[in-house]
């Protein structure tokens, strides 16, 4: 539009030069945009394991770019429901590779880019590949909850209305964390098959912790540390192809479902990626990166298809193919559209079919860096 | 560094611990593939995997039963996740000089083909120096599970114990028999 | 930001002040041809040069004389070594949102192929943000000299005297004709 | 070699085990090695624009990786003349990409790849491509001269001995340290045309200024900021393919010689690249990364060949085929080498037929980031 404006003006006083065809162009003012184009956005995070990362903001429909904000090493992020505040939890070192380090976490107003606040946690965040159960809000929008590894598992909660820490949750031996759908409550998944809810104090500054036991089976069929939300809670794939839905809603977690998503399918399929599951409320359909082939250690390896289930029918009702995809997120509410992240490293936008259960890519964008985890906004 | 392991292990959390143990010394990608159903083995899966474009070699995928240490699909290396220090200046099992040992570290089970022999691998990250992106980076995931059970868990910087936390690169070291 | 360009000059040292106005305003990619003996225009060069290899588009060499904004041979990008602010969520004379604009800047004379009228362009950085590795780096180099005409030198972070000198984009801006 | 060790242990117990062929592999210790294989080396730095840069190192003969040392953003090195000490100059930012910045001069000992200890500079260090001119140490071995850009030109002055900052020297219009080689003063190019000699007194904090006036023409010919230093003084090659030499002998920098590279040469060969010129003292030549076609704005182009100038001679006395260097070095001594970093991210060893003035690549590694700069160790 800038630009246009530019010509516009070099353009209406063509010809009233009498040595040249047309006036010098108009001088220009430097300056810094004050604001993002409005509209819909995919936000991605695109990881570093050695300096900065950054989150990357993209318009929605057309992947066009509209800038980035900066971020730290090892880091992940968030957005929030209404896709105007992000957040990074990530790890700033003195000397980048060596001296002392901080956990970070940065508060981003997305029109305006900008890094509105930080808050610095206590030096044990998590500094993984971007897994969104890494980082997450309360479901009242009052507190952050970031995963702390030392190797020892715990969560600080970020009470952001102070802008500081409340509290540090011990979490040992549980992964990620999954907020309840109300409140400031949060489960997370454990090691011995179990999940753990925190319920947190009005204040943030305590919890109590209530088990739900034998949801999974860590070893004969581990979950996947990414899971969805849907009506019915906190929907988990397996390594074999399972999926566990497990209900926060009264406090106490515990199974409710459980299918398989391969029973009676050739090919040895099984769900692979990081990212790689993500629910539609819109469309009512979770959909899982899937590959062939399943082995002791492909559960991180790019998918061949995207299968569309169906939680109520505990059934599949669509695959399409889709190769190559390490993560995937769904367009909110109900437009029929999903983005994932390849392994070579950009953003495909696929436009779904939901009569055919078939896909089609309506755009692509390269990325830099490990690009690990997409969030859109409505 | 003696006794690196036991001390990764006092710092594990006890659920963490004890199924690390378990695991460790129990699953195997033949029992994986047992229960996945229809079995392809040796298919077409090579992916190129999300990493430093600037070097096509640095794939994975697929299952490590190679011999040579300098490379991706070397049998030690059927559960890493980084890049190799053999590539970096250092070797299997030491750093490179002027990096930092981590003091923690994740495991894995991997099948040597040489003796068929199942052994324990510790995978320690080398810390304090630039990433080193002049090595291949390799992705191996035998084994490895969520971070719910820590000691398997391959997608977190185990230089996170040290006093400088920066990734350099990974050493493959040989713990034991897994039998 | 209205007098930047001003302000610029008045930061620099007298004699770089003065060697930057003449050189500006004389120095044209015609006078050096003729100087540089044999003339070979329109050669085989396009160099891939040694920037982010993750964007095989991100090469320069050769003379800018094109009309898109996007690519590297866009007209104004005479002398602009950097990665394309247009390309970063900014315009041709704007930041992106939530940068910071530089306080100084370099400046170059391209050539405008619409008019054949000869503009001083300044190349502005635009700072505190993560380099844009998201958009091409370009690199050219017309009327471009080493530091002892600082205010044409381009392998320089121009960001240096803001707040904030984390490079993340350039800019060129039409301060007005150079004739 | 440990490796070897490792499998000759195995191999020795073979056939002692009953169940199977051979006894278990025995377990090993982890930990760090103490230092790199002796041996001359080559040392590139790898610059970031935007997080850590390195100092990797590698066998001078063979090229083997032997391990990195880290730095900051912007950077650039400077390895003693014995190979033993380095230098790199670069910028650390508290937040990355924003943030409270520091100018930080790394010290490395190159045996064990350690950081033995750091200086904090002013806040103005150059943030620039790894320009050889940028970072100097003086004859004698007890001062680093490191260049300042806020975009006014100064020195910043080390004292080794001291670990900190002696004085700031400005020079005003003028770029790039060249060292006398002798005592602790340091000439400087000059936007006038002139070079200017600083001399330092004893303890390193005060300077005294002497100019050379009409050393070159820097509207007409500039010369470039990447010189070579020979026996009859710092050797410049300027854009239009001269060369200028400037001798500093008496503490006032004059022209002494100057000759055409390319006067009665076809092809509008020009100089090219980043650190463009190396000279050999050994060989008694001086190369050049030349390109065909010069036009106004090629002289960063990557070369076509590199030319042996014989400086006595003052002529050119071989060209040969070199496609694709930005920078250029010579092995120390008499060895007939050069080695030539690459604008496809890579280093390359040249052996050198001095007979035929021929070049045969005789090794060759990829690197990462920006690798501009490179020396080679005796």
């Amino acid at each position: 539009m800038f630009l246009r404006s530019i010509f516009a003006v070099a353009a209406s006083v063509a010809l009233s030069a009498p040595a040249l065809a047309q006036d010098p162009l108009p001088p220009e003012t430097f300056g810094v945009m004050s604001a993002i184009a409005p509209g819909p956005n995919v936000i991605v995070y695109q990881e570093s394991l050695s300096g900065p990362g950054s989150l990357v903001v993209l318009g929605a429909d057309d992947l066009a770019m509209k800038g980035t904000m900066p971020s730290g090493s090892f880091g992940t992020m968030l957005v929030d429901p209404a896709g105007k505040v992000a957040y990074s939890l990530s790890t700033f070192l003195k000397r980048y590779a060596y001296g002392p380090m901080e956990t970070v976490l940065q508060i981003y107003d997305v029109d305006t880019l900008t890094v509105k606040s930080e808050v610095i946690l206590p030096p044990k965040g998590v500094m993984a590949l971007s897994y969104a159960a890494l980082l997450q809000q309360s479901a009242d929008g009052k507190f952050i909850f970031a995963q702390n590894a030392t190797p020892a598992s715990s969560v600080t909660v970020v009470d952001l209305a102070a802008g500081a820490v409340a509290q540090e949750i011990p979490t040992p031996g549980c992964w990620g964390i999954y907020p309840a759908t109300t409140g400031s409550s949060f489960s997370t998944i454990c090691g011995d098959g179990s999940l753990m809810t925190y319920a947190l104090s009005a204040d943030g500054k305590t919890a109590t912790e209530t088990v739900g036991l034998d949801i999974f089976d860590p070893d004969a069929d581990p979950v996947f540390a990414t899971t969805a939300r849907s009506e019915a809670g906190i929907v988990m794939v397996t390594f074999l192809g399972n999926v566990i839905i497990a209900s926060d809603a009264d406090g106490t977690p515990k199974k409710v479902d459980s299918f398989s998503l391969t029973e009676g399918v050739e090919g040895g399929w099984v769900p692979g990626g990081y990212n790689l599951v993500t629910y539609s409320s819109g469309l009512k359909l979770l959909f899982v990166l899937m590959h062939s082939g399943g082995y002791d250690g492909s559960h991180k390896n790019p998918s061949e298809e995207v299968w569309a289930v169906d939680l109520a029918k505990k059934a599949v009702v669509g695959r399409m193919p889709l190769a190559g995809a390490l993560s995937i997120t769904a367009a909110p509410g109900d437009k029929p559209v999903l983005y994932t992240l390849m392994a070579d490293i950009k953003l495909v936008r696929h436009e779904l079919d939901l009569a055919a259960y078939a896909t089609k890519v309506a755009g692509e964008l390269p990325l830099v860096d490990l690009p690990f985890l997409a969030t859109a906004t409505p | 560094m003696t006794g690196f392991f036991d001390t990764m292990l006092a710092r594990l959390d006890r659920l963490t611990e004890t199924g690390a143990r378990r695991v460790a010394q129990t699953s195997g990608r033949r029992s994986f593939l047992a229960k996945a159903g229809t079995l392809i083995l040796g298919g077409a899966l090579a992916p190129m995997l999300p990493f430093d474009k600037s070097h096509a070699t640095g794939t994975g995928g697929g299952v490590a039963t190679g011999s040579d240490p300098l490379q991706c699909d070397y049998w030690r290396y059927c559960s890493l996740d980084g890049t190799l220090c053999t590539q970096c200046g250092g070797s299997l099992s030491m750093c490179p000089p002027g990096s930092e040992a981590s003091t923690v570290s994740w495991v894995g089970t991997c099948r040597n083909p040489d003796d068929t022999r199942d052994y324990l691998i510790s995978y320690n990250d080398c810390c304090g120096k630039t990433f080193c992106g002049n090595a291949t980076f390799c992705n191996f995931n035998e084994g490895e599970k969520p971070g719910y059970r820590m000691a398997l868990h391959n997608d977190i910087n185990w230089c996170m114990a040290n006093t400088s936390v920066g990734y350099h690169c990974t050493v493959a070291v040989l713990v034991g028999l897994a039998e």
